[in-house]
Parts: C-alpha cells; structure tokens; sequence
C-alpha cells in the first residue's frame, strides 16, 4: 500500500487505512519486535551464563576504548609555540562560533610584535561544550586541537570542567611553529 | 484448636494474616524484581551490561553486587534522603493521597487471586522430604486434623468484579496526581491517563465477559478450578483456549492499563516530561513507579489466573496425575501444592518478563493511534467474540 | 542655492550645485564605497575606489573629487565600474596583511565590509608582501600598525582640519609609505587624537584604552549625548555586560560633525571616580522611602528655609519635575551652579574654538530654560537659609556650610561629605533624558548601562511628589515629554 | 641631410653658456626689437600659429594651452619652466640648460610678457647640479644685465625668474606634482581637474612648459610663427632635439626636424648599431612609451603622428636603441624597478601595482615564473593605467604592456627554461675603437 511521492523517488507515502486488520492491529509486528530483542536476550544471557560479557559496551574504567575513531572529536588541547607560549592570538573566533558560549579569552599585548595578541585567560567550560567542533574549525592559527580522546573527563563539581589556558596547554603538550601567521604562498 | 476471640476463629485470622502478609510481601518484592528487570533485562536484550556498580564490599576486595540487583537498594536509599521537591502552589492533601489512589488497588486486587489450591497442613507435611521440619508436623496432626484452607486470602463470589472494582480506582491516582500538581504537563499527563484507562477497561471487561459466560461464574475460585477440566478429554480447558481472541484483546487492553510501552502516552518523556507525576520527586515518586511495577505483575497474574489456569498444572488433580491416555501418577499432598505453587509463580514470571520484553521492544502510539486502536479495534472484537460466545453457549455448546 | 540635475544609473537626481558627486549618489541611495572619502574632511581622491565612469570623459573619474554639472550622466553600476573596484580592492590587499583575527578593527572595517561587497576575488598575489612597523606607538593614546595602513589620510587630514595640529604625515613614498608623526612627537597633546581610529578605515590605528578588550561584535551601542561639556557631542556608548567598553562619536552636522574630543571619551571611563553609591542619613545607610518621606516632610515644614541648588548635570526631564516641586512648595531661593570639580581638581580652563567648551557642564542651558529667575550661586546669602538641597557635585563648600545638606549627587565631593541626607543619583549613561546644549538644541539620550546601588533622580521626584500628594506631570521620560 | 638649428646653433667651446656669447650669437635681439611692436596677445597668436606641441612628452600645442588662461580672473599668473627631466633616457633639456640657459630665460620672458605672469619659475631636477649652477649663473647675468628686474623696455611689465631646485623624484616631473613640490608640500600629484591653467600653484592660474618648448620661444617671435610652422611637418612643425642612448655608436642629444626619417637617423646621426649587431628595438620616446620593433620603425619618421601610427609615442624625445643580445626581461625588471621605486605612494592601483609588477617581472627573470603570470601582468596593467591620479601609472604599464606583447617568445622562453637565456645579466655592449 506504498505509494510513490511525485518528484521524491525515495520516499514513499503510507496509507495505514488501506493495510489490512493484522497490520492495523499490530500483533503481528509486536511479535516480530518482541523475537528480535528476545533473540538478542537469550544470545547475552548464554553468553553471560558462560562467564562471557554479554553486550557490546565498555565497563569504563576497567576497560577503555583503544579503538577512537581518528575523527572523533575528544577533549580540546591548546598547540604551543616552541617557547611554550600558546599559538593563540587571542581573536575570540572560537568564542564567537561557539554554540554552547563555553569558551572565555581575554586578550593581552604580546610582546613580540609580529604576534601582538595573545590570551591572558583561556577557559573552556567543557561542562557546557557540545563537542561540535567549530572552534577547531574557526582557529585561523591552528591553535585549538580536538584530540579523538576524552581521557578522565570528570570532576567532582562544575568548576573543576572549567579548562584553563595552562590545563590545556599540558595535556598532551604539541608544539608546532608553522607558519599560518599572515600569508605566505611558498609554506 | 477452636480458638474463638470475640467470635473470631483464630485459626483463621492467623492463616489468613499470614498469607496476606506473604502475598503483600511477594507483590513488594515482585516489584522490586520487576524494576530490577526492567534495567538489567532492558540492557540484556539490547547488548549492554546493565546496573553493576552499586555494591556492598567484602572481605578480600570481592564486591556483593547481585547482578545489579543492589542498584535497586541504593535507588531506594537515594529516594529516601532525596529532597522531597514540591511544587510552589499545589493541593496537598490530594498531592499526597493520588500515591495511596495508584499504590493500593494494585497491590489490594491480588486479594481474590488463588495463589495454590487447597491446602490441608495435616496432611502436609507426610512426606518424605519435608520430615527434617520439626514441631509443625506434630503440632498441626494433634489440633487440627481436618483443617484446611485455601491459598487465596479472599475467596469472594464476585471476585473477578473485585478486580475491576479495585482497578478502577487506580484512575484516580493519576488524575489527582496530574490535577493536584498545578502543572500543565501533570494535568496533561492525567487527562491522557484517564481517557486512556476508561476507554480500554471497557475492552478488558468485554473480554473476560466470554469468560464468565463460559465459566457460568464469577468467582475466582471457580474460574480457576473450571480451567482444570479437560475438553474433548484431553485439551485443558484453559482461558486462552476457549477465549484465544479475548486472551490478545485482555493482553493488549491490560497493558494499556497500565500504562505501560507501547501504551504510555501518559507520561511520554519526549512530549509531557513524566506525565501526571511530573511534580513528584524522591520516595513518592518512586512510590509511582513502584505501582506501575506491581501492576506489571497483577497483569501477569491476571493473564495467568484467566486464560492459563492459574495455578494449576495440566492433567494433575488433588492426588495426582491423570493424563487422558489413562495413566494415574500419585502425588503427595504436599508435591501437589509445591507444583501447583510453582506452576503458578512460572506462569507469573514468564508473562511478566514477556511484558518487560514487549516495552523494551515496541515504540510508543501516537495518541490518536492509541484510541483509534482502543475503540475503533479492540472494542469490536471484543464484542464479536461476546457475541460469538453467548450464541455458542447458548447453543450448548462448550 | 542653485541646484543641477544630473543622471545617475539611468536616474535623474537633484543636487544643489557644488555637491560632490559621491555625496550626491549616496544621498540618491546610491552607494559608492570608499576608503579615503570622509564627509567632513576635504576630500583627497588617493584610493580610488569611488571611481565612475561619466560620459564624455575618457577615464574614469573620483566621485569624491567630481563636483556635480548639469546634464552629467554618469554609471556607477556598470562591469567597468565593478571591474574599477575590483582591481582596487585586489590592489589595496596585496600588501594589507591578514590581521583580520587579531585587528580590534574587524567586523566594523570597512576595507572587510566592501571587500565582502564589491569583491570577494581569491588573490592572484604570489610574492612577499611589504614587511612594515607592526606595532608604532604615537604616544600613549594611539598605536599604528603600518602593515594594515592603506594610506588613504584620512587621519592625516583630520590632523590637519579637524584638531589643526598638523602632526600626522605620510612618509617615504610608493609601497614603502607610512603614516608618522615628527621625530619625538606624539599625539597625546593632541585633543582630538582618537578621531583618526574612529575614522580609520582599517585597523591601522588603535585606541590603546580599547585595544584588545573586546571584539566589536559583542558590543552594544546606545545613543547618547556626551555630558563633558556644554557642546553636547552625539555619541555612541558601546557597552557589553554592563560595562563601557569605549565612547565613540555619533555623526550629527548641527552639533559635532563627526569628532568629539579626548576628555569627552575620558569622562566616560566607567565606573568613574569618586562615585556616589546608596541612600545615607546622618551617613547611615537606610531604606528609600523613609529617605522620601523624611525629606518630604522637612521640605514641606522648612520651605521657606531651603534653598534648591540646581544641577547642570540635571535632565530637562528632571528639571521639569523639580519645577513642579519648587512650585508646589514654593521655594523660592533656587540657585544654578556650574560645575567646579574639573577646574578645581585640575586648575586648568580647557576649551577650544573645535568642540570643546569651558562649561563642563551639559545642561546649563536647560536650567536657565527651566528656572529662568534661579539665581548664581555665588549670590546666594546664607543667613536667609537653614537648609539646602544641593543637587549635582561641584557645588562650592563655603557657600553652603553651615546648612542642613540634603545631597543628590552621582559624585561625592566635599559637600557630599558634609551632608545630613545623601542620595546617590545617576550619571547620564545611566538613564534617559535629554540635554539642552549652550547652542540651545535638545538632544535625547538613552541609557546605556544600569545603575547599581544609586537612585535615578527622576523616580525619586516622582515618589517625592507623590509623597507630598502632589501628581506629578509624568512618571516616565517619555510622559513628561509628551506632556510639555 | 644638414638639420636647422634653432637650440643648438652654437658651438660647443665651454663658453656658449654665458651672457656674452648668447649676446654674440644675436641673443635678446628678439627681445629689444619685438616687444614694443608686438602686444601680449600678438605674441602668443605668434606662438599659436608655429603650431610648437610640447616637448615634455604629452606633445600639447603650446599655444593652445597658454589661452586656457582666464581672461577675467583677478589672480596672478604664474609660469612655470619643467625642467625635471626624470624620464629613463632623456637628457636634452640638460643641453639647453648647461649650454644655452640665455635662451630659455629669453624664451620665459617672452611667455611671461605674453601670458602676463607675475612670477616665472624655473625648476631643476635635483640630480642636475650643473645645470642649476649654470642656470642661476646665467639668471643672475640676466638680473644684473637688467633683462630681468626691471620693466622691459616700452611697457611697464616687469618679468621675474626664480630657479628652484628640484627634490628628486620622479613623479615631480608632472605639472601638479611640481607646483606641489614649489609650494613646499610632498611631491605627490593633484586630481585634474581642475587644470593647472585655471588652478595651478598656489591655486593659481599656472602655465607650465618644458625647457625646450620655452627656449623655442625666441625664435618663433623672431622669425616669425608662420617660419616655424614650415619646418617640420604640418601638424609636427619646428625642430626636436633627440636624445639617444643605448647601442649606439654615437650617443648624444641631436637636433633633428621633425619629419625626419627614423632609420636615417639611427644610421646617420647616431652613427649605427655598435658592434654591427642587429636591430632589436626602440623605444622611441623615453621608457614609458611602448618599445617598437624593427620593421615597425622601417618607414618611421620622426614626428608625433608618425611614431603614434608605429604604436607608440615620440615623448620627450629619448630614443632607446637596444640590439640583439639584450635581455628584454631584464630591461623590463629595471624599467619596473625605476616605476616601483618612483610611485609616490598617494594612490592605491599605482602605489601597490607598480610593486607588484615588479616582482612579478623579477620572478619571471629569475625564471620561477608561470605562463599565467604574462596574462597577470596585463590584467594589472589593465587595472592600473588611466586609474590613477597621474600619469606615472599609465607610464609604469606602457612598457609592460609592450614588452609582453611584442616579446612574449622571450618571456616564454624564460618561464620554459627556469632562467634567463641571456644569462640575467644587464648587458652593455662595448665596440673596441
């Protein structure tokens, strides 16, 4: 009883008044459902009877996941300039694209003048972060990272999330002096 | 003995205050089972672990962790010291009465459910196995020799109107739960319940009524014993064999009542927050949830009761087996009521889980869906099955 | 005056003669961009940016140099004229660096706004570009970048015609080219120095009082009027999160053109100095109303006693409703002061034939609207007094001791100090109202920040009325305009 | 084919620059016989009918200029003598002044007394030390002589000469940025319009001219308008002095009527190609004009419309011969070298665009170009000239353009090998004597 949406080949438009009784009365799906998960139910307890782990998740913290996808956007780290110092300028992109409004800089004078800007205080509130990214995205000097993990992502209060600048700078620590600084056609 | 206290036979207070107790007792800890299955089953059936980390620690750093099951006990132990949150304006004497309204007739309908037949104590304990008990044995054959009771704590000739009766009033809860709480998604949440529970106590009534014109009764008891006898000689004359239609209409009416998956548009999360308990918080609304698990169970226990014999096991009367090929197997008194207690708790446990399974497997019914499905569906078959079952009855049939 | 028609785009528009041709289109809703062109400075036609192309001409002229002719007809919306601003574009940012993360400037400069509207080519430069002085300071009030500069002299020129101080040239010639001042010099005697950042087109030139503090995307703006002096300049208060993060001028031909002075964004360092907080009698701290009621009923008993020393401070709205209450009462020595805490504190008269006058006072002119008869109050005689409301700081001690002080005043001064009750009122970020400036024009201003722990004068003259069961002649700003 | 001198009718002795000599060879004899006979407006009727085009490079009918001039304007009227020759390869007013300075200053009295001016300047390139010593000699020979300071003999007109010394750039070679450069202000060109003769120095009416157009002036008067108009071709009249450089035998400034034929001159006058080598090209008039080729120079002759039907333009006169084995790259990276380096700075297409072609140029001669890079090139020539205030960007894209045109092989060559094929070096030929 599907019928073809004009102009939307994939997708198909239902008519349930026209399905008959043993559809409308849902037994017949109910089953189907119900064997599916039981199916699943009795594979994890004979598994479990077997002194097996029945289930596909992660007991955290005895086990930890090694398998991140190199996509996975974990904990943030800020990338640092050979003399320590964060490669942050300090312009706030971050801060402004953020959806979740977590992260906080306040800019101070640099002293090299090729730099002229950098953050006094960096802090993301990853307690508020969603993960979503787009501060990496924006960073016009590579200075955010989201690393695939989330190590110990954890806190006994909502303070303690707040990430500051030299948090971020010391889990694990990456240095990169690349120029992205102004525009240079021959890097 | 024939204790009398102010014309009160005191054999009979003491055994039916105990088996109240014990059947109060098991409808709580059926409870607690019920909402230690709903996480550990859930997870099961869905490939992950569950509850596991709630613990009371051992010597030698082994950990008693019960599968889970401590999880339940320190959820208890959390709703118990949790701040128990108000609304800011809100009528608080029905605030507090909806939990007794939605707590009590769940557990008080199990009243007219026989849980085994008869039992004499007597004769109970002649058996080989039971011989390590001391005293009872000699205690019950030297006073009470030809007592005997049965194992239901009320034993009323209107036993399955008991249960409606009772049923009924669990509406309530949830409209005065909703009402009382002075919140848009309570009320919501409470006028959704009572629409619901009205319109499918009607279908459930209509099917269990061909039951009734089957059994020529009304009383549990009876309905109970009547599925023992064979048809045809060899088929048990089982709710789900003589009713097939009403057994699905029962389980499916019954688990709208309790407001359970697919059924529970009452406290739809994604759209009303919790429904008419939205504004309970801590021991009440565990309280709640506790009703609904206990519900579970009387629905397990009302399927088993009506349409698969109660507690009795095929083919087995008071002193043994009879199978139809004519073999006789004796049974002592006491296996007898051991099968039966036991045939009854299996009965119980798997409808119970095969509940808890449906509401881990099925999505949610658009509201309109649900009462298209409530009046438009089931309220027909249920009453072309009355119908087809008054002309056969009456044809003589059955 | 004799007005031309001309033919812009195919539109017939009509100019008086001797409008430059950009102002021409802009006030036809024709926008051409520019970097160098300012309204109120001569133009120079060095960007080229607004060229157009006008019939019978073989090249493409400067709309900012063109005066308007009768019969001209001129495009500025065809593929040449795109291709013109383009190649400018392209031009100016090949050696203008990509600062745009770290310039105070971006999100309001226009070399991003027109780029983004007139260009938005990928750039075909493949060499080095210009290495210039990064950071260059003229002084402590301004730091120039001269890799962003693109040379258009606008702050050259407003050296030049706005603050005459002719400090500011262009050194070194071609791409080697930057803004400077004489060797030694800086800008920081210069009273209007910080007009050459609001009119720099990039982020050459930065305020160091607001460099670095904020993204100018998160700033809010209010329309104000400045209240450090007579003049009055239209002003924009940009503030986030209940803080004045800078002042900058609101364009007003009548008043200010486009500049205001240094001080006038001084004043509004926020929060200022010596500032006046909470409702105090006998200097303990004590609730509102009783405040209201205590000064009714003395004012009521003592009036003939009181003396009413009026703020310059003081809204027109304020003012109207003192009126009520001096009428009502029938106060009669009401006196007028101007303000005495700059010169005082600093010992120096400043002013200038520019914009900025010796009365530091915004609202002189209202009062004398107000209360024509009120007298100076260096006239007043203090034996013929007991009390004493004094309004606004800067009132002058010896004239007032000895008086029982009631003190409503944003400031604390030597007054403030000596009072029995004290009010804490608010400073004109802090609320609506308008100011009469010494030219007589009313201008409306809006609050741009809230006031903590101080009290708007003008809900206290409401409740002081009320108190005296007198109905006021508006609650709001906004009713008592309506009701003059 | 013998030339008529009108500029350099003197022997070169050393001598020729001093009052004596001019006086010898006839000198302000125009002056005493003509300037009570002929009024203002006979003189410059005179000066309009030689038809004399400026020699500065824009070749604008003199004449024609100097009654731009308001009638009715109450301001004073200035003259101004461009003697800031800045263009690469010209040198022939430097001649006039170093060797002939009496003749200019008579020519500027001349034009003083027909223009009305109030004050004459003469301006002197900076670089031209020797010219400004001569030149302040000869106007304080004049001073002292009384042809200046004092009113000219039957009138009451009383004509001034000031010699100012140039700053040293080249855009101060154009009329605005010179009297920019008079008033004391940073040699940076003015909008036009309004025109230098109704808003000029001092926001005054100016009349400017080049050297030699001024230093003409006596002649014409002298003889006559109509006796000048016949030298030369009809619309190119009188005679032009050519500065020549390049490979050469015999370099030098040459007086030449115009009309003359370009290859009889190259072989006559200049004395051939050094070395025997083959024609390469010309650049006719000074670097900004586009370069010709060989067979577009065939059929030449000297004078504007001529050189402007070969594509190209006569200018100011400096005839750039390069022969076979030049680097037209190279020679381009430095001509764009000189117009980077001159920009001014004040408008946006010529300030940044004249350094970008120049890197451009020198990246293709260092042979790291791109074959796109020659379209580049002419994309920002394209958005350059005629964008700018002044002609110095129109002059920065003329060669550019040429160049990539006419030599695109060689570019080609460039960008293919990764290299210059000439070794990237400027060359100088020699001829051992």
């Amino acid at each position: 009883m599907a019928y073809q949406i004009p102009n939307f080949p994939d997708m198909e438009y239902v008519d349930r008044k026209k399905r008959g009784l043993t559809i409308q009365v849902y037994y017949r799906e109910i089953f189907r459902g119900v064997w599916i998960t039981t199916k699943h139910f009795f594979r994890n307890l004979w598994k479990w009877l077997t002194f097996r782990k029945g289930g596909v998740v992660i007991l955290y913290p005895e086990e930890t996941r090694a398998d991140m996808s190199p996509n996975n956007r974990g904990r943030h780290i800020l990338v640092q300039r050979s003399n320590g110092q964060p490669r942050c300028v300090a312009c706030k992109m971050c801060a402004t694209i953020c959806p979740a409004q977590c992260i906080t800089i306040e800019a101070e004078e640099s002293e090299d003048p090729k730099i002229q800007k950098r953050p006094q205080v960096f802090e993301i509130d990853l307690s508020h972060c969603i993960f979503c990214g787009f501060c990496v995205e924006a960073c016009p000097v590579d200075a955010i990272r989201m690393l695939p993990e989330t190590s110990e992502l954890v806190g006994y209060d909502r303070f303690r999330m707040v990430y500051d600048k030299e948090k971020l700078l010391s889990w694990h620590p990456t240095v990169s002096d690349d120029v992205v600084h102004g525009y240079n056609p021959n890097a | 003995m024939e204790a009398n206290f102010l014309g009160i036979n005191m054999v009979n207070f003491w055994t039916y205050f105990i088996l109240a107790g014990g059947i109060f007792v098991f409808m709580f800890m059926m409870g607690a089972v019920m909402s230690w299955s709903e996480r550990k089953q859930s997870a099961v059936l869905q490939d992950r672990i569950g509850a596991n980390r709630a613990s009371i620690p051992l010597p030698f750093g082994k950990k008693f962790a019960m599968w889970g099951f401590i999880n339940n006990l320190a959820d208890a132990i959390k709703c118990l010291i949790k701040e128990d949150f108000k609304p800011k304006v809100y009528d608080k004497l029905m605030y507090n009465l909806a939990i007794f309204f939605a707590f009590i007739p769940a557990v008080l309908a199990v009243a007219v459910i026989p849980f085994a037949g008869i039992v004499k104590p007597a004769e109970f304990f002649n058996v080989s196995y039971l011989k390590w008990i001391p005293y009872l044995p000699e205690y019950f054959a030297k006073n009470l020799p030809d007592y005997s009771f049965k194992v239901q704590v009320a034993d009323l000739n209107v036993g399955l109107l008991f249960i409606f009766a009772i049923g009924g009033i669990s509406v309530f809860g949830a409209i005065l739960a909703g009402w009382s709480s002075n919140n848009k998604f309570s009320m919501m949440g409470a006028l959704r319940a009572a629409s619901q529970m009205i319109s499918y106590e009607v279908s459930m009534g209509l099917s269990l009524l061909g039951l009734i014109f089957i059994f020529q009764t009304v009383n549990v008891w009876d309905i109970v014993q009547a599925q023992n006898e064979l048809a045809w000689g060899w088929l048990p004359k089982w709710g789900v064999f003589m009713q097939p239609l009403a057994m699905f209409i029962f389980l499916a009416a019954a688990v709208a009542e309790n407001k359970r998956m697919p059924f529970d548009l009452p406290e739809a999360e994604s759209e009303i927050i919790s429904g008419y308990f939205t504004e309970y918080s801590g021991f009440k609304m565990l309280l709640f949830m506790f009703a609904e698990f206990i519900e579970i169970v009387f629905v397990a226990i009302m399927l088993t009761t009506f349409f698969f014999g109660g507690y009795t096991v095929p083919y087995m009367a008071a002193d043994g087996f009879y199978f139809p090929w004519g073999t006789y197997v004796h049974l002592s008194h006491a296996t007898v009521v051991i099968l039966q207690l036991i045939s009854f708790h299996v009965k119980v446990f798997f409808f119970a889980w095969l509940l808890q399974q449906a509401r881990w497997s099925l999505p949610r019914f658009r509201y309109d869906q649900l009462m298209q499905l409530g009046w438009r569906i089931l309220l027909p078959l249920a009453i072309a099955n009355l119908i087809i079952t008054v002309i056969i009855v009456a044809l003589g049939g059955l | 005056m004799k007005e031309v028609t001309l033919t812009v785009d195919g539109k017939k528009i009509t100019v008086p003669a001797g409008t430059l041709l950009i102002d021409a289109c802009e006030q036809n809703g024709i926008y051409i961009p520019r970097f160098c062109y300012h309204k109120h400075l001569f133009p120079s036609g060095n960007c080229r940016m607004c060229l157009v192309t006008i019939e019978k001409n073989p090249k493409p002229q400067p709309s900012c140099m063109t005066p308007v002719a009768d019969g001209m007809v001129v495009h500025t919306n065809t593929p040449e004229v795109a291709e013109i601003r383009k190649a400018v574009l392209e031009f100016i940012l090949i050696n203008h660096p990509l600062d745009c993360p770290i310039c105070d400037k971006a999100g309001e400069c226009m070399l991003q706004d027109q780029y983004m509207e007139f260009s938005g080519d990928k750039s075909r430069f493949n060499e080095t570009k210009v290495a210039k002085e990064k950071l260059y300071h003229f002084g402590e009030k301004i730091v120039y970048d001269a890799e962003r500069c693109i040379l258009c002299s606008r702050c050259v020129r407003i050296t030049r015609e706005v603050s005459k101080t002719n400090k500011l040239g262009i050194l070194e010639r071609g791409d080697r080219s930057y803004v400077a001042l004489a060797h030694g010099d800086t800008l920081d005697d210069d009273p209007y120095a910080y007009c050459v950042t609001d009119n720099c087109p990039v982020g050459a030139l930065t305020p160091t009082y607001f460099r670095f503090k904020e993204r100018v995307w998160y700033l809010h703006k209010t329309p104000s009027v400045c209240a450090g002096c007579s003049r009055g300049c239209n002003i924009w208060i940009e503030t986030k999160d209940n803080v004045i993060y800078r002042v900058r001028p609101r364009e007003n031909d009548a008043v200010n053109k486009s500049w205001m002075c240094d001080f006038g964004r001084e004043y509004y360092i926020y929060p200022p100095k010596n500032r006046a907080a909470g409702v105090k009698i006998n200097h303990r701290a004590v609730d509102y109303g009783k405040f209201v009621s205590e000064v009714a009923s003395l004012l009521k008993e003592h009036t003939k006693e009181t003396a009413f020393v009026l703020s310059a401070y003081a809204t027109n709205e304020e003012l109207t409703l003192a009126k009520q209450l001096t009428e009502h009462l029938g106060i009669k020595g009401i006196f007028h002061k101007k303000d005495r805490v700059w010169q005082e504190s600093t010992g120096e008269i400043r002013e200038d034939d520019i914009l900025i006058k010796e009365d530091k006072t915004p609202n002189m002119a209202g009062v004398k609207n107000a209360f024509p008869d009120a007298k100076d109050i260096n006239d007043m005689v203090i034996s013929d007094f007991k009390y004493a409301v004094v309004w606004g700081p800067g009132a002058p001690l010896d004239k007032v001791s000895g008086l029982e002080l009631i003190v409503i005043s944003a400031m604390v001064d030597q007054v403030w100090d000596k009072a029995k009750y004290n009010l804490a009122g608010r400073i004109s970020a802090e609320k609506h109202g308008s100011f009469t400036n010494f030219e007589g024009i009313t201008q409306d201003f809006r609050r741009a920040i809230k006031g903590e722990n101080n009290y708007d004068e003008l809900t206290f003259f409401v409740d002081l009325l009320k108190e005296l069961g007198v109905k006021p002649i508006g609650r709001t700003v906004q009713e008592i305009q309506n009701a003059k | 084919m013998s030339h008529k001198k009108i500029l350099l009718n003197f022997e070169r002795n050393g001598t020729s620059h001093t009052l004596d000599s001019y006086l010898k060879r006839g000198g302000y004899q125009t002056l005493a016989e003509k300037i009570p006979a002929l009024s203002p407006t006979e003189v410059m009727e005179e000066v309009k009918k030689s038809g004399i085009r400026g020699r500065g490079g824009a070749g604008f009918p003199a004449g024609i200029k100097w009654s731009f001039l308001p009638k009715d304007s109450d301001k004073p009227v200035y003259l101004i003598c461009n003697g800031d020759e800045g263009e690469p390869g010209t040198f022939k007013d430097r001649v006039i002044m170093e060797e002939n300075p009496h003749m200019l200053i008579e020519g500027m009295i001349l034009a003083c007394y027909a223009i009305n001016a109030k004050h004459a300047y003469i301006y002197i390139r900076g670089e031209y030390g020797f010219a400004l010593e001569r030149v302040r000699a000869a106007v304080k020979e004049a001073y002292d002589a009384g042809y200046l300071g004092k009113p000219l003999k039957g009138t009451n007109y009383v004509p001034e000469i000031t010699v100012h010394k140039g700053a040293g750039a080249y855009v101060v070679g154009d009329e605005t940025g010179l009297m920019n450069s008079i008033e004391g202000k940073k040699g940076q060109t003015r909008n036009k319009p309004p025109f230098p003769a109704i808003e000029g120095l001092y926001k005054c009416p100016t009349i400017i001219n080049n050297v030699e157009t001024l230093a003409s002036v006596p002649w014409i008067i002298a003889n006559g308008g109509e006796a000048y108009h016949k030298i030369g071709t009809e619309k190119s009249s009188g005679t032009k002095l050519l500065s020549v450089s390049g490979h050469v035998r015999k370099p030098g400034v040459y007086e030449v009527e115009l009309g003359y034929s370009f290859m009889d001159f190259l072989n006559n006058e200049a004395g051939g190609i050094i070395g025997g080598r083959k024609l390469k090209a010309v650049i006719p008039g000074g670097s900004s004009t586009p370069v010709l080729l060989p067979e577009d120079i065939k059929d030449m002759t000297i004078d504007y419309e001529s050189i402007a039907a070969a594509g190209s333009s006569l200018g100011s006169g400096a005839v750039i011969v390069i022969a076979e084995g030049t680097c037209m790259v190279k020679l381009l990276e430095v001509l764009t070298h000189f117009y980077h380096h001159e920009s001014c700075g004040q408008c946006t297409p010529c300030r940044e665009g004249t350094g970008w072609l120049h890197q451009v140029v020198k990246r293709i001669e260092e042979g790291k170009g791109k074959m796109e890079d020659l379209d580049l090139l002419t994309s920002i020539t394209k958005h350059i000239a005629f964008h700018t205030v002044c002609p110095l960007g129109d002059a920065a894209c003329g060669p550019v353009d040429s160049f990539v045109e006419k030599f695109r092989e060689e570019f080609e060559e460039h960008i293919k090998q990764g290299g210059c094929p000439y070794g990237g070096k400027f060359v100088r030929f020699q001829e051992k004597v």
